[in-house]
C-alpha cells in the first residue's frame, strides 16, 4: 500500500518542487525501496501464499484494493524499486533539469509496484494503465527523432490490448454467480469451457504479448526504445516489459488453465522465433540502442517461452532472468547514454577507441555486455540456463533454436562493444572523460549486481520457489498433469 | 368517365409540370411551371374527394408562397439565366441519388398500399368534417400553428429588414457588392 | 359514382406518382445551384408527400390524414416566408443565390 | 580440506588485487602478486597430488547450492580426483612459469596490469573447469576460459584485426559450447544429476539407451571441437595467435585447447558405450591433424606454424581418444603442454628480440645471437618431432602403438602426420636460427638474448620437454618404471592395471617404421633448408598447391560466403523487408487506414450545402434500404 501512494506522492510533490523536484523524488524512490526491503525482511521464506494482505472496499463492493505479497511479487518489486532509483538518480545531473521528468519516473515506479501488487483484477487493470500515463509523458515530451508518432503508437497499440485484457476480465466476472468480485482468487476459481477460456485467454493474453514484445507483436519496441529517452527506455525495457511477463505468470495461466493447451506451442513458439528473429536483426544494427532493443526481444522472448514450459526451472528461471535482465539492460542503456553524451552519437561506426581514453568505464561497460552474453558468473547465466533447459525439454528442437541465441548473442553484444570501445579512436572520443563520481557508483553498483546475482543466484529461486510451485499446481488442477 | 383516364392525364400533367420545374433554367418559368403542377396536385384532391385541401393548396400554395416566390424574384432581379450549370458528375449523382430513393420509396409504400383497408368514405374529406377534427381533437396544434406563423413572420421581417443602422455590416456589403462588380 | 374512383383506380397508382414526384423535386434540390428552384423544388416534394397523405386519408377514409396535410401546408408556408427572407439576406451579402457559394459550413 | 578452495581463491584473489589497484602499483609488483597467487595454486596443488598418490580416492567438496529448481540441482562443488590432479599441476605449473615469463615479456606494455589480471582470472576458470565436480561447473569454467581466451586475444585492443579474431575465437567457442550444453542438457534429462559420480557410473549406464548415449557423445564432442580446434571449429586458434604470446603458449597450446581432451577423458565411461562417438572423435582427430599439418607446411608466421601445430597435435590426441587410449592421450596432452609451450615461448623470445616482427623470411641466422633461446628451441622442436628418447618420441610412439591396434591404415596416417609435423618444425627452425639475418640494419643492431626470467622458464620447460617421456615409459625399456601415468590414472578412470600390450617385437617394429619416417622427415628438411638453404618464397610467389595450403585452403573464405554472409544478408532481410516493411508496415496500416478515413471524412466536411444534402440523401437511402432488407 505504501509502495504505492509514496511513490505518487513524492511524484505529485515534485512536479511542483521546482529546484528541489528531483530530490523529492529520489526521497520518494528511495523511501519506497526501504519499504521494499522492509517487506522482505518481513517475509515468510518457503511459503507460497500471499502474505500481509491488505484489503478495502475500493469502487463497489466488487472491486477492492487489494494488495499482498507473494514470492514472484516480492521479487517484482525488489526490481521495480531497486531500478527505479537507479534510474532516477542516473536521470539526475543530466542538462534536463525539469521536475516534472523526475516527478513522471517516481509515479510510474508507484504505479508499477500498483500492478505487481494487485490481487484485484480491475486494480489490476488500473494501475497497468496507470503505468502507461507517465512513460507517455516521459517519451513524448523527451524524446528524439519522430517521437510523437512513435510514443502514440506505442500507446495506442498498447491500449487496444490493455482493453482486450478488460473486457476479458468482465466476462469473467459476468460468469460469476450474482455477488462475484474482482478478487485474484475469484478469477481463479472461475470454470469455464475450453472454447470459453481461449476467447478469453486471447483477449488477457493481447495485453501481456504487446507488453513483452511476442513477435510479431513487436513493432513499436524497436522506434519507441530508439526515439525515448535513455530514463525513458530503461523504465520500458528494464521494468515495464517484465509487467508482461510477470502477468503471463500471475494473470494469465492461471485464470484460464482450461486454454493453456492450447496457448503452450503458441506462445513457446512465438518466443523462440522472437529468439531467433531478434538475435538476427540484432547482428547488424548500427544504432546502439536499436541494437539493443532487438537484444531485448530476444531474451524476452526465450523467458516468456520459459514461462510457457509452465516447469519449475522454466518459471524459476522466467522470474530470475526478468530481474537479471532488468539490471542488464539498464546497465547497457546508462553505458550507452554516457557515450552519446559523451561522444554526441550512439552510431556504431563512427565512434570507437573509447577504452583508451576511459578504462573503468571500458572495464564496468565489459562486465554488463557480459552479463547480457550470460557468461558465467554473470547474472544472465543461471536464468538462461534454467530457461534453455526448461524449453530443451519441452521440445528438443525448440530447444536448440533457442539454444542458438547463445551464439547470436555473443556476435551482436560483442560486436557493439568492440565496435564502440575498442579498436582506434575513432569520431569525438579523444576527449572522453572517464566515469564521474555518480555514474561510476551507478556503473559499480549495477556490476555488482551482476556478478553477486551470478555467482549466487539461489536467493531469488528460494524467494520465489514456493510461489511458483504452487502456481503451477493451481493450473495443474484444472488441466490435470501436463505431459 | 373512368376515373383512370382523369389520374392518368392529371398525372402526366402533374410530372411533366414538376420536371419543368427542375430543368428550366430560367427561375421564373420554374415559378410557373411550379404553379400548374400545384393547380394539377389540386385536382388530384378534387379527384380524391377532399375538397378543402383542394382549396386549400390553391389558396396557400398557387397563390400565397408562389406569389412570394414570385415577388422574391421581382425583388432580386434574378428573372434571367444567369445559373451556373453543375457538372455532369453532378448530374450523375442527383440521377442516381433520386432514382435509388425512387426505388427505394416505392418498395416501401408498395407493402402499404396492400396494406390499405378499403373503406372509402365520401365524408372524409368534406369541410365539415375537417373543421370538427380541427377545433376538437387538433385544436392545441391548431393554436399553435397560429404561433409558429407569427414567428415565421417576425422572423422573416427580422432577416428581411435592412441593416442600415449597423455601419459595420454596410461595410461589408459595399465591400462585397464592390468585389462583385470589379 | 364518388366512391367508384377508389374502386377503379389502385391506390398503387398514387403511390408511384408520388414518389415520381418526389424523387423529381429531390433531384432539382440535388442538381440545381440557384437558391429559390431549391426551395421550389422543397415545395415540390412537400406536395408529394400531401398529395400522398390526402390518398391514403381517403382511400381509408380517415380525416386525420388530411389534418396533416393542412399542418404541413402551414409549416411550409412559413418555411417558404422564412427561407425566403435568408435567400434575401444571402443575396444581399453576396449578390448571388448560388448555393455553391454557401461553402462556410466547414468548421 | 579447505585447501581445494584456497587453489582456486588464489588466483581469482590475484585477478581482483591486479585488475583493482594494479594500476596503482609499480609493474614488477603487479607481476609478481599475480605469480604468487598461480604458485600458491600449484604449491597446493603439489600437495593435494601427493597425497593422491598414496591414496587414489576422489577428494569432494560442496559448497553451496547453485542453482535449484524442480528436479534441477546443481551445487557449487569441487572434487579432485588423480586426473584432476595432474591437469592442476599442468595447469597450475605451466601457468606459473608462464606468468613469470610474462613479466619481463610485457614489461613495456602500458595493459600490464590488465594483462596479468586475465592471466589470473583464466587460471581460475581451468581450475573450476578441471575441479568442479558436476558439468555445469565444468560449463562454468569453459565459458570462463573462453571468455578469458577472448579478453587476451583481444587485448591490443586498439587493432581492430586482432578485435576480429577475438570475437572470432569467442563465438566459435559459442557454437561448440551450445553442443556441451545441449549434451548437458540431455545428460540431466537422462540421469537426472549433473555429477559426475551419478552420472558416469558404468552400472547406471545400462539403463540408458545407446542412441541417446552416442547423442550426448557426440554433442560433448562438439563442444571439444570448439574449444580444442577440431574440424570444422579449428580456425579460430591460428587468428587466435593475435594475443601476446606468453597467452598463445598458455590457452591456445598448454591449457585451454587441451580442456576438450579433457573432457572425453572425464567422460570416457560415455564414450566406452558407443563405437559411433568413438569413430567420429577417431575420424575427426585424423583429418585435423592431417589437414592442420599441411596448412602448417606453408605457413611463414612463426606463431601462425605453432598454432597449426597444436591444431595438429591436438588431432593427434583425438585420435588417441576415439581409440580408446586415454592415458596416452593424457599423456601426449603433458607432453604437448611442455614442448609447445616451450616453443612458443622461444618464439616469443624472438619475437621480443626483433621488436615484434613474427615472419620466419625476415629472421635467420638467430643461432648465435640469441643462444639459449636457440638451445631450447631446438630441444622443443625435438621434441615434438619425436626425435628418439624425447619426451614426444614416447607419447606420439604410444598412441601410434595404440591406434595400429585399432586400424593399420589409420596408423598409417598417422605416421605420415607425424613426418609432416617433423617437416614444418624443423623448417621453422632451421629458417630462424640458421642462415643470415633477413631482417632490417635496425633489427641486426637490436638483436640479443633475452633476459633471465625468459630464458629461465624456457630452460625449465626445455627439461621438461627432454625428460617428460619418463612419465609414461613403455615397458620396452624397463618394466619397473614403465606405464607411470597409466599406474597414476587408472584409479580415476577406472582402467584395467596394466595395460593390454602388443608384443615386443611389433612394437620395436612400429618405432622402426615411425623413426624411418622422421629421419626421411628430415633428410628432406636437412636437403632443402640446410644445403640449398632455401628461404620461403614471397606471397606472390607462390603457386599451385602451395598457394592453397598457404591460404589454408581457403577455410576461412568458405566460412564467410557460406555462413558468415548469409546470416548477415537473413539479417538486413530481416530487418529492412521482413520487420520494417511487413509486420511494422502492417501494424502502420492500420494507422494509416484510420488517417485516410480521416482524410476522406474531412474533404467530406467540405462546408459546401449541396455535399451535405447529397450525404443525407444517401443516408436516407441507406437507412430505408436497410430497412427494406430486413
Amino acid at each position: 500500500m505504501e509502495l504505492i501512494l509514496i511513490p505518487i506522492i513524492a511524484g505529485f510533490t515534485a512536479a511542483f518542487a521546482g529546484k528541489w523536484g528531483r530530490w523529492v523524488a529520489l526521497l520518494g524512490s528511495v523511501t519506497a525501496l526501504a519499504i521494499t526491503f522492509g517487506f522482505l525482511n518481513k517475509f515468510q521464506m518457503g511459503n507460497g501464499e500471499f502474505q500481509m494482505i491488505w484489503d478495502r472496499i475500493w469502487f463497489s463492493s466488487a472491486i477492492h484494493f487489494k494488495t499482498g505479497i507473494d514470492g514472484i511479487t516480492m521479487i517484482m518489486l525488489l526490481l521495480t524499486n531497486v531500478l527505479g532509483v537507479l534510474i532516477l538518480a542516473s536521470a539526475i545531473n543530466k542538462t534536463n533539469r525539469n521536475p516534472v521528468l523526475f516527478a513522471l519516473i517516481v509515479g510510474m515506479q508507484g504505479a508499477l509496484n500498483g500492478v505487481f501488487l494487485a490481487m484485484d483484477g480491475i486494480m489490476f487493470y488500473i494501475f497497468w494503465e496507470l503505468a502507461l500515463i507517465p512513460i507517455y509523458f516521459i517519451c513524448a515530451m523527451w524524446g528524439e527523432g519522430n517521437r510523437f508518432a512513435t510514443t502514440l503508437k506505442f500507446f495506442i497499440y498498447t491500449f487496444i490490448g490493455s482493453l482486450a485484457m478488460l473486457a476479458s476480465l468482465i466476462y469473467l466476472y459476468n460468469k460469476m454467480p450474482a455477488g462475484g468480485t474482482f478478487d485474484y482468487k475469484a478469477l481463479l476459481a472461475v470454470n469455464l469451457t475450453e472454447t470459453e477460456a481461449i476467447w478469453v485467454g486471447a483477449g488477457i493474453l493481447l495485453a501481456f504479448a504487446v507488453k513483452i514484445p511476442l513477435l510479431p507483436l513487436h513493432s513499436w519496441q524497436p522506434d519507441t526504445y530508439t526515439e525515448a529517452p535513455t530514463a525513458g527506455s530503461m523504465l520500458l525495457s528494464a521494468i515495464m516489459l517484465k509487467m508482461g511477463l510477470y502477468g503471463l505468470i500471475r494473470w494469465f495461466f492461471p485464470i484460464v488453465p482450461e486454454a493453456v493447451l492450447f496457448y503452450i506451442p503458441l506462445i513457446i513458439g512465438a518466443g523462440i522465433i522472437g529468439v531467433l528473429y531478434g538475435a538476427i536483426i540484432a547482428i547488424r544494427q548500427t544504432d546502439m540502442k536499436r541494437l539493443v532493443a532487438f537484444s531485448s526481444l530476444s531474451h524476452v522472448g526465450l523467458i516468456a517461452a520459459g514461462i510457457a514450459t509452465l516447469t519449475m526451472e522454466g518459471m524459476q528461471g522466467a522470474i530470475l532472468q526478468m530481474f537479471s535482465h532488468g539490471i542488464n539492460i539498464f546497465g547497457l542503456f546508462f553505458a550507452i547514454d554516457i557515450i552519446q553524451r559523451r561522444a554526441g552519437t550512439r552510431e556504431l561506426g563512427s565512434i570507437g577507441g573509447i577504452a583508451k581514453q576511459a578504462p573503468r568505464f571500458a572495464a564496468l561497460f565489459l562486465i554488463v555486455v557480459l552479463g547480457a552474453t550470460a557468461v558465467p558468473f554473470t547474472n544472465g547465466f543461471p536464468g538462461e540456463l534454467l530457461l534453455l533447459k526448461s524449453v530443451f525439454n519441452y521440445h528438443t528442437v525448440w530447444g536448440i533454436c533457442a539454444g542458438l541465441t547463445i551464439i547470436f548473442c555473443a556476435v551482436y553484444m560483442l560486436r557493439m562493444y568492440q565496435m564502440s570501445m575498442l579498436g582506434k579512436e575513432k569520431g569525438d572520443v579523444y576527449l572522453f572523460p572517464d566515469l564521474a563520481l555518480r555514474e561510476l557508483g551507478l556503473m559499480g553498483i549495477t556490476v555488482a549486481m551482476v556478478i553477486g546475482i551470478g555467482i549466487y543466484p539461489q536467493w531469488i529461486l528460494d524467494i520465489c520457489g514456493p510461489s511458483v510451485h504452487k502456481t503451477i499446481l493451481t493450473i495443474q488442477d484444472t488441466v490435470g498433469v501436463l505431459k | 368517365m373512368n376515373p383512370n383516364y382523369i389520374f392518368t392525364l392529371l398525372a402526366f400533367i402533374t410530372i411533366l409540370c414538376a420536371l419543368y420545374v427542375v430543368i428550366s433554367k430560367n427561375p421564373i418559368h420554374s415559378v410557373i411551371a411550379l404553379i400548374l403542377t400545384f393547380f394539377s396536385i389540386s385536382a388530384h384532391y378534387v379527384l380524391l374527394n377532399t375538397q378543402f385541401l383542394a382549396i386549400v393548396n390553391l389558396i396557400v400554395y398557387a397563390g400565397a408562397i408562389m406569389v412570394l416566390f414570385l415577388f422574391v424574384l421581382m425583388f432580386l432581379n434574378l428573372n434571367k439565366e444567369t445559373e451556373p450549370v453543375k457538372s455532369t458528375s453532378w448530374l450523375t449523382a442527383a440521377a442516381i441519388a433520386s432514382g435509388c430513393l425512387l426505388v427505394v420509396l416505392v418498395a416501401t409504400l408498395r407493402e402499404g398500399s396492400e396494406l390499405v383497408m378499403k373503406s372509402p368514405n365520401g365524408h372524409a374529406g368534406l369541410v365539415k368534417t375537417l373543421g370538427k377534427l380541427l377545433f376538437s381533437k387538433y385544436l392545441v396544434p391548431f393554436e399553435l400553428s397560429g404561433i409558429l406563423f407569427l414567428a415565421a413572420m417576425v422572423g422573416a421581417v427580422f432577416l428581411g429588414k435592412k441593416k442600415g443602422d449597423d455601419d459595420q455590416d454596410e461595410l461589408i456589403i459595399q465591400d462585397n457588392a464592390g468585389g462583385n462588380n470589379g | 359514382m364518388g366512391n367508384s374512383i377508389f374502386d377503379q383506380l389502385p391506390i398503387s397508382q398514387y403511390i408511384y406518382l408520388c414518389c415520381v414526384l418526389f424523387a423529381i423535386g429531390l433531384f432539382g434540390v440535388l442538381y440545381r445551384r440557384n437558391a429559390i428552384v431549391l426551395l421550389m423544388c422543397i415545395e415540390l416534394m412537400l406536395n408529394a408527400v400531401n398529395l400522398l397523405f390526402a390518398a391514403f386519408s381517403s382511400y381509408m377514409g380517415d380525416s386525420n390524414g388530411q389534418v396533416f396535410v393542412f399542418f404541413i401546408m402551414v409549416v411550409a408556408a412559413a418555411e417558404a416566408a422564412v427561407g425566403l427572407a435568408i435567400l434575401v439576406m444571402m443575396y444581399r451579402n453576396t449578390r448571388s443565390t448560388d448555393v455553391s457559394l454557401m461553402d462556410k459550413l466547414k468548421g | 580440506m579447505e585447501n581445494l578452495l584456497w587453489i582456486i581463491l588464489s588466483p581469482l584473489a590475484g585477478f581482483a588485487i591486479s585488475g583493482l589497484a594494479g594500476k596503482y602499483l609499480p609493474k614488477g609488483t603487479t607481476g609478481w602478486i599475480a605469480s604468487l597467487a598461480v604458485l600458491v595454486s600449484f604449491v597446493l596443488s603439489f600437495s593435494l597430488f601427493n597425497g593422491l598418490l598414496s591414496n587414489p580416492a576422489a577428494i569432494k567438496k560442496e559448497y553451496f547450492t547453485f542453482i535449484g529448481s524442480g528436479n534441477f540441482h546443481v551445487n557449487f562443488a569441487l572434487s579432485v580426483d588423480r586426473l584432476t590432479a595432474m591437469m592442476m599441476l599442468i595447469v597450475t605449473g605451466i601457468g606459473f612459469l608462464i606468468h613469470v615469463y610474462s613479466i619481463s615479456y610485457m614489461h613495456s606494455d602500458e595493459g600490464f596490469y590488465k594483462f596479468f589480471a586475465f592471466l589470473n582470472l583464466f587460471i581460475f576458470n581451468m581450475l573450476i573447469l578441471i575441479m568442479g565436480s558436476n558439468f555445469l561447473m565444468l560449463f562454468f569454467g569453459w565459458e570462463g576460459v573462453g571468455l578469458c581466451s577472448y579478453l587476451l586475444i583481444g587485448f591490443w585492443y586498439q587493432n581492430e584485426a586482432y578485435g576480429k579474431a577475438a570475437r572470432k575465437a569467442f563465438v566459435m567457442n559459442r557454437i561448440g559450447d551450445l553442443g556441451l550444453l545441449i549434451g548437458i542438457f540431455l545428460i540431466a534429462w537422462q540421469f537426472g544429476s549433473l555429477d559426475y559420480d551419478k552420472v558416469l557410473d558404468p552400472a547406471k549406464l545400462v539403463a540408458i539407451a545407446p542412441g541417446m548415449i552416442t547423442a550426448i557423445c557426440v554433442l560433448l564432442f562438439i563442444g571439444a571441437m570448439g574449444k580444442s580446434a577440431q574440424i570444422p571449429l579449428y580456425t579460430w586458434l591460428p587468428d587466435a595467435m593475435a594475443g601476446p604470446t606468453p597467452v598463445s603458449a598458455l590457452i591456445h597450446a598448454a591449457t585451454m585447447v587441451t580442456a576438450g581432451i579433457y573432457l572425453v577423458v572425464r567422460t570416457h565411461v560415455l564414450f566406452d558405450m558407443s563405437v559411433f562417438a568413438r569413430e567420429f572423435v577417431l575420424i575427426i582427430g585424423l583429418c585435423t591433424s592431417i589437414l592442420a599439418a599441411l596448412i602448417g607446411l606453408k605457413q611463414n608466421d612463426i606463431k601462425k606454424v605453432l598454432a597449426y601445430s597444436t591444431v595438429s597435435q591436438l588431432g593427434f590426441m583425438f585420435i588417441a581418444l576415439g581409440s580408446q587410449a586415454y592415458v596416452a592421450a593424457m599423456f601426449h596432452l603433458t607432453t604437448h603442454a611442455f614442448f609447445k609451450a616451450l616453443l612458443f615461448l622461444g618464439s616469443g623470445s624472438v619475437i621480443h628480440a626483433l621488436d615484434g616482427e613474427q615472419d620466419i623470411r625476415k629472421m635467420g641466422g638467430l643461432r648465435k645471437a640469441m643462444p639459449i633461446t636457440f638451445w631450447t628451441f631446438l630441444l622443443g622442436t625435438l621434441a615434438i618431432c619425436g626425435f628418439p628418447y624425447f619426451s614426444g618420441f614416447f607419447s606420439k610412439d604410444e598412441i601410434l602403438a595404440e591406434v595400429y591396434k585399432h586400424n593399420v591404415v589409420l596408423w598409417a596416417l598417422c605416421v605420415g602426420s607425424a613426418g609432416l609435423t617433423c617437416i614444418y618444425m624443423l623448417r621453422v627452425l632451421i629458417v630462424t636460427f640458421w642462415g643470415t639475418f633477413r631482417g632490417s640494419e635496425e633489427q641486426k643492431h637490436h638483436l640479443h638474448e633475452s633476459p633471465a626470467l625468459i630464458t629461465i622458464p624456457l630452460v625449465i620447460l626445455a627439461v621438461l620437454s627432454v625428460f617428460g617421456g619418463i612419465l609414461n615409459l613403455p615397458p620396452l625399456l624397463s618394466d619397473s618404471i614403465a606405464h607411470g601415468m597409466h599406474h597414476f590414472l587408472s584409479p580415476a578412470l577406472n582402467l584395467a592395471e596394466v595395460p593390454e600390450e602388443l608384443s615386443p617385437l611389433s612394437q620395436l617394429n612400429l618405432v622402426v617404421v615411425t623413426v624411418v619416417v622422421l629421419a626421411l622427415a628430415f633428410w628432406y628438411v636437412r636437403h632443402k633448408y640446410i644445403a640449398k638453404q632455401v628461404v620461403p618464397e614471397t606471397d606472390d610467389a607462390m603457386s599451385g598447391m602451395g598457394k592453397v595450403m598457404a591460404n589454408k585452403f581457403y577455410v576461412d573464405e568458405i566460412f564467410d560466403a557460406s555462413l558468415v554472409e548469409p546470416i548477415e544478408k537473413t539479417s538486413d532481410f530481416t530487418y529492412k523487408w521482413l520487420d520494417r516493411k511487413w509486420i511494422d508496415g502492417l501494424v502502420n496500416s492500420f494507422g494509416k487506414i484510420a488517417n485516410a478515413m480521416s482524410n476522406l471524412y474531412g474533404k467530406m466536411q467540405n462546408g459546401n450545402l449541396e455535399y451535405y444534402l447529397l450525404y443525407m440523401v444517401a443516408g436516407i437511402i441507406l437507412i430505408v434500404g436497410y430497412n427494406l432488407m430486413k
